[in-house]
């Protein structure tokens, strides 16, 4: 998390991790507890201890194994694992810099397009209106995903229920939250 | 005038190789109050200190310098020749040349130069020397113990069976400890109680050994050989003298409800009792927060009623005694995490989650449920039971970063007698690393897996949660790609953190001895004083310093003892007279130098004059406790205390010379 | 004027003290001190803004000592004195009745050193202005400023012992600078012997000295000495807390420790 | 009594009933929430999955208007918001160099002064000492208290006492006359983020979590989240699916719980607006006897 | 000319920087020459006078070292060290010394490498800083030498 300041760029994905998340990745002994907490172990291709025992080990080829990974995209930032975690690894934190380092290098699994797809749509339509608009969401992703018929079943319950409205709630001030987005966008991923 | 020896030792080659000896011994021979100086291929060998005895007999010196190896190699060495060549011995020091000249410098003049600086400084230093004479301080041969686990009555046995009085100090109503606790000791499952109660029974019956149960130590003042000791002897209610043990009065004390520290809280006793059948002395105490008669304001009253040795009296009140003793062992022994500690394993609200020392008492016969294993909550005998192995030890999270040694082991041994009991019941074991260094320990382990089939699971738990009468256990099996492992079980046992007792820290501060962030007592050395502690004459057995198994606090505990042995094999005891003495002339009184002294050694002086009337005070180093650290020396304003050895003299003589000034 | 004089006769006749050290009119000095032995001499005493000597140092002669029973006036910084002092375990012999005027000219006469305390502690002064503008002027120094600003002043020093001789905290029997055995300081007035004499008073001092300024007020070449030891009193009390002449049962900085003191300039 | 409010997207959109019964229940003791001015969106997991400035940015800016507002408290009833907009907060005030970084980002000042408020800090500090003048019914039902993972992690933010088996929402419903029942999975994750594009993992935690409520005997579940809301609620078809189980325990926001033992209408808390019918729960509410 | 050589006066104590110098020597480590070693039981008794000494009679460096906080042989003798040296460290820094060549340290039984390192970045600083004159120069030569009559026995 800290600015470790002025020095060189570190080489590995290990050492930009800890760099930029100031999370000791040495610091895991692999006991597994995160594992045996997270509410979605059982459908992670890479364990989080074996993620951890990955980057403390660097063998060749892990770091495309990683940003490669279903896990990272599953990973729900829950926190159990940090919660109860002996060594106070903040898992999440990895997570986060895994995912956009994914991103980045163009790496995200297929399975996981349509969780990235949804988050997408997500920043877009908060970018568009500086707050979430449901509907727009639900129909921006639709169409990115093209699986037209999900929640057919809920969503005009949902409007006769007044919980979607058809028209966006918006910022007064969206200046400022384009602003907000292109700035962030520019030095993405860099100092965390 | 100083006739100094000056006598430069080659070590060989070791010094020779690289410093110019020959010309060291010229130039010293210069030097200021030198009267002889010589160079010699050994001069730790027979002939060069034969060498040293001949030249203070030829040329009648009055100091000598060895420039040779470092003087915690040789010191007492040359300091012996010194004696013999009929000079007090501590007119001699020695120039180290060696460690600190010709093995980190390459041969050349500058190297020389360093040595001849050397060997001048000390030269300077022992122009200012004084004759010393080693400390004698009379040693009282009684040992006090504190604490009446198994390492303290190692401890005091030892020191008994040599022949010495001690004294035996036990804050509960009865010895044995945690020892006496236990079903099985691994790694041979033979009966705990059956190979302690002897050991027990002997102290309480030795000559030499002074029992006071129920009952702490409440100061320590004075240094090794005459420690002053004030006990506290806890109001027992009971009068052991009249008392006969017969039992009358607790099987009738009407308030049953109390948990039963001795079956881990598995159990109740009553307000008036003895911890257990084979409890040494086997005579009750009145508990007095939980009886009627204390709570509720001379109400009840039965015990006494039916008391016919008349041995109850309400009106007891704790007494003190003071006692002198020459060594103290502190056995004080650890306490153990209990299941509240863990929030993900419930925070001990599931009945039938539990801690290893209450397994120990479900597995003993002498146990609650006489040794058959049933859980808490329902009687029922567990079908599955799993444990957790690391439980609180090794997590930083929760502040024990320390691995607490012993659980491997005692795991094992619980996850076999359950199997032993319960042919078709299955026992698991999450474990992080399996730490069993000792002897039989592995093999023991090995056996629990390969013969007994006890299911042991790479990985820690997550969590334990209670759904419909069972208790889910969500682990992970790291060597199985860390596939998630979800156990039914119906009993969990924590192998819970061994901590240092909850009164670790107040016993250290009365004892000034040192302690570890984790309250563990400090030993003097990791290494070579495993025993020791910093405050000469007060030893360490068993786990109050870490956490330890019953053969390692046993040997530690006979360590102990043995030290206090070697203590009292002599009437008084010598020790090196460089300490700290106040010029009184001088000395203001203000007495600032009383609170740096580690040792307490600086007091308060009446300065009076002929007819008796105090003129003014003054400090004064009680030479018996100070250890000449000389702090005390260098904060003083106007020099009025000064250390022997190391005298202001002496180390302005040394920096002077050093820097080449008259001085 | 009158409050006191009375007050101190009364103490005469009740015989709560036996000598009185206060201030007389020193003419064109202004105010000096002055010794009352007995009611009739009470008239002399007087007080004005130019009481400013800390009258504490007198309670190390001895013939003050063997009067036994002493009254004391003076200002805050001599109360200071007095707790200091007693905190390091002087005065054992004496028994002392202290008064002194506050800040709008009240005479108060304390009933206990208690009360000597409460009051100190609720009127605890600061550096002065020009006090802590010297320092901080020094501070502001390049090292080499500071050298030669130190060297210049010390090269005047004529090694008179003023500063010690007024000083109540500097009542050693003998001196470090008059032991031969060994020889710590050299005699004769050199700029460096004086640079050790200096700093060895200011070690000597700190976390002691309470800031009267006598001893810079006293210098007949006008070093102002107690610039050194106000400073250290400023380090002292921003490290450890530490407050001299607060209490009777003054804690003093360096006869004590932390173990997490910080240690920075330490590898 | 004033207090800020920040509602953020679901509560005024798909969960419009919280904010409904919390302004219902604030009004009731006597305080007035007052909006952000132009607050916006906390940013959600998208945001820190995406762009980790981001979600620290848009949370600030929220939190930077709120100070400009003169706000020194508010409340954040959505557990996904409140967690963000203090991890923000917390990051602002740790780390100097994002700080500065922020700040120009948003041209704002971030004092990061504000006392951020869950909606069980809320109830707890303004609620309960006003509480027993307005209670006037009995929940009389068994309640299982959920509360997802944002309320009680990560522990730096979290003002959870007992974070493996927190009490606080007990205390609440106690109060509203409801009996809580023990259970295992109130802080277990129910998919959260999900609840779009991984529906099925979403119906497998939460159905997990309904069966264990279910369980242990509980006739209604509380929540305190949005998010935990909608998966509990709106995905009951997708949860049967996965559980082959039919589960109707309705799920009430704890606003709407309080209200109901506050004598406030069915309507005006939005209990109408569930898909899990409510009535049963409604059904059991009693008078309180005096 | 040769470069100029420091004279470096080192205040140790017995237990852990003696010890560790002693290590130094018996693992055979390398270093500079310019060290001399003065012995003392305890940091705690290094008196700050011996040290005025030093430099005043030609010392053109100190190091001061001893045990490692905790460390210390007689439990607190460091401790107490270092509130002094603190103290006396401001003290000569307000009067311009140059506390550039004074060195504090912590060096355990253990840490020969580290006295060896110590030792030699002592020396090459303080070759650097080159001759301490500044108080050499304070009194005049002949002076001194005289002075130094009177106090020789």
């Amino acid at each position: 998390m800290h600015d470790t300041g002025h020095h060189d760029e570190p080489k590995g994905l290990k050492g930009r991790i800890i760099k930029a998340t100031g999370v000791n990745i040495t610091e895991c002994y692999q006991c597994g507890k995160c594992t045996a907490g997270c509410p979605l172990n059982e459908e992670m291709d890479i364990m989080p201890n074996q993620l951890l025992r990955m980057l403390q080990l660097e063998l060749p080829g892990y770091e495309d194994k990683l940003l490669k990974s279903m896990s990272i995209w599953l990973c729900l930032a829950c926190d159990m694992c940090y919660h109860r975690c002996p060594q106070e690894v903040l898992l999440s934190k990895v997570m986060d810099y895994l995912r956009q380092e994914s991103i980045r290098q163009g790496k995200v699994n297929p399975k996981a397009k349509d969780i990235l797809k949804f988050h997408e749509s997500f920043l877009e339509s908060i970018a568009k209106n500086g707050k979430l608009h449901e509907m727009g969401l639900t129909l921006n992703y639709k169409l990115k995903t093209m699986n037209l018929m999900q929640d057919v079943s809920v969503a005009p319950a949902m409007l006769s229920k007044g919980k979607l409205s058809l028209f966006p709630h918006k910022v007064k001030n969206l200046k400022a939250i384009e602003k907000l987005f292109k700035r962030t966008s520019e030095n993405k991923g860099g100092e965390q | 005038m100083a006739r100094i020896g000056v006598f430069i030792c080659h070590c060989g080659e070791n010094i020779s190789a690289t410093v110019d000896v020959v010309k060291v011994a010229e130039v010293a021979s210069k030097m200021q109050g030198v009267a002889f100086s010589t160079e010699y291929k050994y001069m730790c060998s027979a002939p060069g200190q034969d060498k040293i005895v001949q030249a203070i007999k030829e040329h009648k010196l009055t100091g000598i310098v060895v420039a040779a190896c470092s003087p915690r190699m040789h010191e007492s060495t040359f300091r012996k020749a010194t004696a013999e060549g009929g000079i007090n011995p501590y007119l001699c020091e020695m120039a180290n040349i060696r460690e600190h000249c010709s093995w980190v410098h390459e041969r050349s003049e500058e190297t020389t130069e360093k040595a001849i600086d050397i060997v001048r400084t000390l030269v300077a230093k022992v122009r200012r020397n004084a004759p010393l004479f080693p400390i004698k301080v009379p040693v009282t041969k009684t040992a006090l113990v504190i604490g009446g686990g198994i390492a303290g009555i190692q401890a005091a046995l030892d020191i008994a069976n040599a022949g010495h009085k001690v004294i035996m100090v036990e804050k509960q109503p009865s010895i044995g400890g945690h020892m006496s606790q236990l079903s099985e000791t691994f790694p041979t499952l033979d009966c705990s109680q059956c190979i302690l109660t002897p050991r027990m029974v002997e102290v309480s019956q030795h000559p030499n050994i002074t029992l006071h149960t129920y009952a702490e130590v409440e100061s320590v003042s004075g240094f090794i050989g005459n420690f002053e000791v004030k006990i506290k002897m806890k109001a027992k209610s009971v009068d052991h003298v009249k008392c006969t043990g017969c039992g009358e009065c607790w099987q009738k004390c009407p308030s049953k409800k109390i948990p039963d520290e001795f079956n881990a809280g598995l159990s109740n006793r009553t307000a008036i009792y003895t911890p257990f059948p084979q409890a040494v002395p086997n005579k009750p105490v009145i508990d007095r927060a939980n009886c009627t008669w204390f709570t509720k304001g001379g109400k009840c009253g039965i015990c006494q009623k039916v008391c016919k040795a008349e041995a109850i009296d309400y009106t007891i009140q704790d007494t003190f005694i003071d006692v002198k003793v020459g060594a103290i062992v502190t056995a004080t022994g650890f306490d153990l995490k209990h299941t509240d500690f863990f929030p993900e394993y419930g925070y001990g609200e599931f009945k039938d989650v539990i801690d290893g020392m209450q397994f120990e008492r479900l597995a003993s016969a002498s146990g609650p449920t006489a040794g058959v294993i049933r859980r808490p909550s329902d009687g029922k005998v567990p079908e599955k039971i799993v444990f957790i192995a690391c439980a609180g030890s090794r997590d930083k999270a929760k502040g024990i970063e320390y691995c607490s040694k012993i659980c491997c082991m005692y795991t094992a041994k619980h996850a076999m007698l359950y199997k032993h009991k319960n042919h078709d019941g299955k026992a698991y074991v999450f474990y992080m690393d399996i730490r069993a260094a000792g002897k039989g320990y592995d093999e023991f382990v090995r056996r629990a897996i390969e013969d007994d089939h006890v299911e042991y699971i790479r990985g820690r738990v997550s969590k334990v949660y209670e759904h419909n009468g069972k208790l889910i256990v969500k682990g992970v099996d790291t060597l199985l790609n860390s596939t998630p492992v979800d156990i039914e079980a119906d009993m969990v046992v924590l192998a819970t953190a061994i901590v240092a007792n909850k009164d670790a820290e107040s016993v250290a501060q009365k004892m000034h001895i040192s302690y570890d962030k984790h309250h563990f007592f400090a030993e003097a050395h990791p290494k070579l004083k495993p025993v020791e502690t910093n405050t000469a004459g007060i030893m360490l057995a068993g786990a109050c310093q870490s956490a330890k198994d019953i053969p390692e606090s046993v040997s530690q505990a006979s360590a102990s003892a043995s030290k206090a042995i070697a203590l009292f094999s002599n009437n008084e005891m010598s020790r090196e007279p460089s300490v700290a003495a106040v010029n009184n002339t001088n000395c203001t009184g203000c007495l600032l130098c009383q609170d740096v002294c580690p040792y307490l050694a600086i007091e308060k002086e009446e300065i009076k004059d002929r007819a008796g009337n105090v003129l003014r005070y003054a400090a004064k180093v009680n030479s018996g406790l100070c250890q000449g650290c000389g702090t005390c020396v260098a904060m003083c304003r106007n020099k009025s205390i000064d250390l022997q050895g190391f005298s202001n003299e002496q180390m302005l003589g040394e920096v002077m010379s050093l820097l080449n000034k008259p001085f | 004027m009158e409050q006191l004089q009375n007050k101190v006769a009364e103490l005469f006749e009740k015989g709560t003290i036996s000598l009185m050290i206060g201030f007389q009119d020193g003419m064109s000095k202004g105010a000096v001190p002055c010794f009352v032995e007995s009611v009739e001499q009470v008239k002399l005493l007087i007080y004005n803004s130019y009481c400013k000597n800390n009258l504490a140092v007198y309670l190390h002669k001895p013939e003050v000592k063997q009067a036994k029973k002493v009254g004391i006036f003076g200002n805050v910084a001599t109360l200071r004195s007095i707790l200091q002092l007693l905190s390091e375990n002087q005065f054992w012999n004496i028994e002392l009745t202290v008064m002194t005027i506050n800040a709008n000219q009240e005479f108060i006469l304390f009933e206990s050193i208690a009360e000597v305390e409460k009051y100190v502690q609720a009127n605890f002064p600061q550096l002065t202005d020009e006090e802590k503008e010297l320092i901080e002027k020094i501070n502001t120094m390049s090292r080499q400023e500071r050298w030669e600003y130190w060297k210049d002043l010390f090269s005047t020093c004529i090694k008179c012992y003023a500063c010690r001789a007024v000083c109540p905290m500097c009542y050693c029997p003998q001196c470090t600078v008059e032991s031969n055995q060994p020889q710590w300081i050299k005699v004769s007035a050199q700029t460096s012997g004086n640079m050790e004499w200096h700093t060895m008073r200011a070690m000597h001092l700190a976390g002691r000295c309470i800031n009267c300024g006598e001893c810079g007020r006293i210098c007949p070449v006008g070093i102002p000495v107690h610039l050194l030891t106000a400073k250290m009193n400023l380090d002292l009390s921003k490290e450890f807390g530490s407050k001299t002449g607060y209490s009777a049962s003054n804690g003093y900085a360096l006869n004590s420790f932390n173990p997490n003191d910080k240690e920075g300039f330490i590898r | 009594m004033k207090i800020g409010y920040y509602p953020g997207c679901s509560l005024e959109g798909t969960s419009k009933e919280y904010s409904d019964s919390l302004f219902a229940v604030a009004e009731k003791c006597g305080i007035t929430l007052e909006t952000i001015n132009d607050w916006n969106c906390c940013g959600a997991s998208a945001a820190h999955t995406l762009n980790h400035d981001l979600a620290i940015a848009l949370p600030a800016r929220s939190i930077a208007l709120a100070e400009k507002q003169g706000l020194t408290e508010i409340v954040i009833p959505c557990a996904a918001c409140y967690s963000r907009l203090s991890q923000s907060q917390l990051e602002m005030n740790s780390h100097f160099v994002t700080k500065s970084k922020i700040e120009s980002y948003l041209e704002m000042s971030f004092s990061g002064t504000i006392k951020l408020l869950s909606v069980i800090e809320f109830l707890e500090k303004y609620i309960f000492p006003e509480v027993d003048k307005h209670v006037v019914n009995k929940l009389n039902q068994k309640t299982a208290c959920y509360y997802g993972c944002l309320l009680v992690r990560p522990k730096e933010i979290s003002s959870i006492k007992r974070s493996e088996d927190p009490i606080e929402m007990e205390e609440v419903m106690k109060i509203a006359g409801a009996i809580p029942v023990k259970w295992a999975f109130k802080t277990e994750c129910c998919g959260a983020g999900f609840s779009v594009s991984k529906t099925d993992f979403v119906a497998k935690l939460s159905g997990k979590i309904l069966e264990n409520a279910a369980e242990n005997g509980a006739e209604s579940i509380i929540v305190a989240c949005p998010m935990c809301h909608m998966n509990l609620d709106m995905r009951r078809p997708n949860i049967k699916e996965q559980i082959k189980k039919d589960i109707n325990i309705p799920v009430l926001f704890i606003t709407q719980a309080l209200g109901l033992s506050m004598g406030i209408s069915a309507d005006k808390l939005g209990l109408n607006k569930h898909f899990v019918p409510t009535d049963t729960a409604v059904k059991c509410v009693i008078k309180k006897e005096a | 000319m040769s470069q100029f050589e420091p004279k470096i006066v080192a205040f140790v104590c017995n237990w852990c920087t003696y010890a560790g110098a002693d290590l130094a020597g018996t693992s055979r480590a390398k270093y500079a020459t310019n060290v001399r070693i003065i012995r003392f039981p305890c940091t705690g008794r290094i008196d700050f006078m011996l040290l005025m000494k030093a430099f005043q009679n030609g010392s053109d460096g100190i190091i001061i070292s001893g045990c490692h906080p905790n460390d210390c042989h007689y439990t607190s003798g460091n401790f107490h060290a270092r509130r002094r040296w603190m103290v006396f460290r401001s003290l000569i820094e307000f009067m311009g010394f140059d506390t550039e060549r004074i060195t504090f340290s912590w060096v355990s039984a253990a840490e020969g490498a580290k006295w060896a390192d110590l030792v030699n970045e002592v020396t090459t600083k303080v070759r650097e800083l080159g001759p301490f004159t500044e108080f050499k120069n304070l009194d005049y030569n002949s002076f001194n030498q005289l002075d130094n009559g009177a106090i020789t026995k």
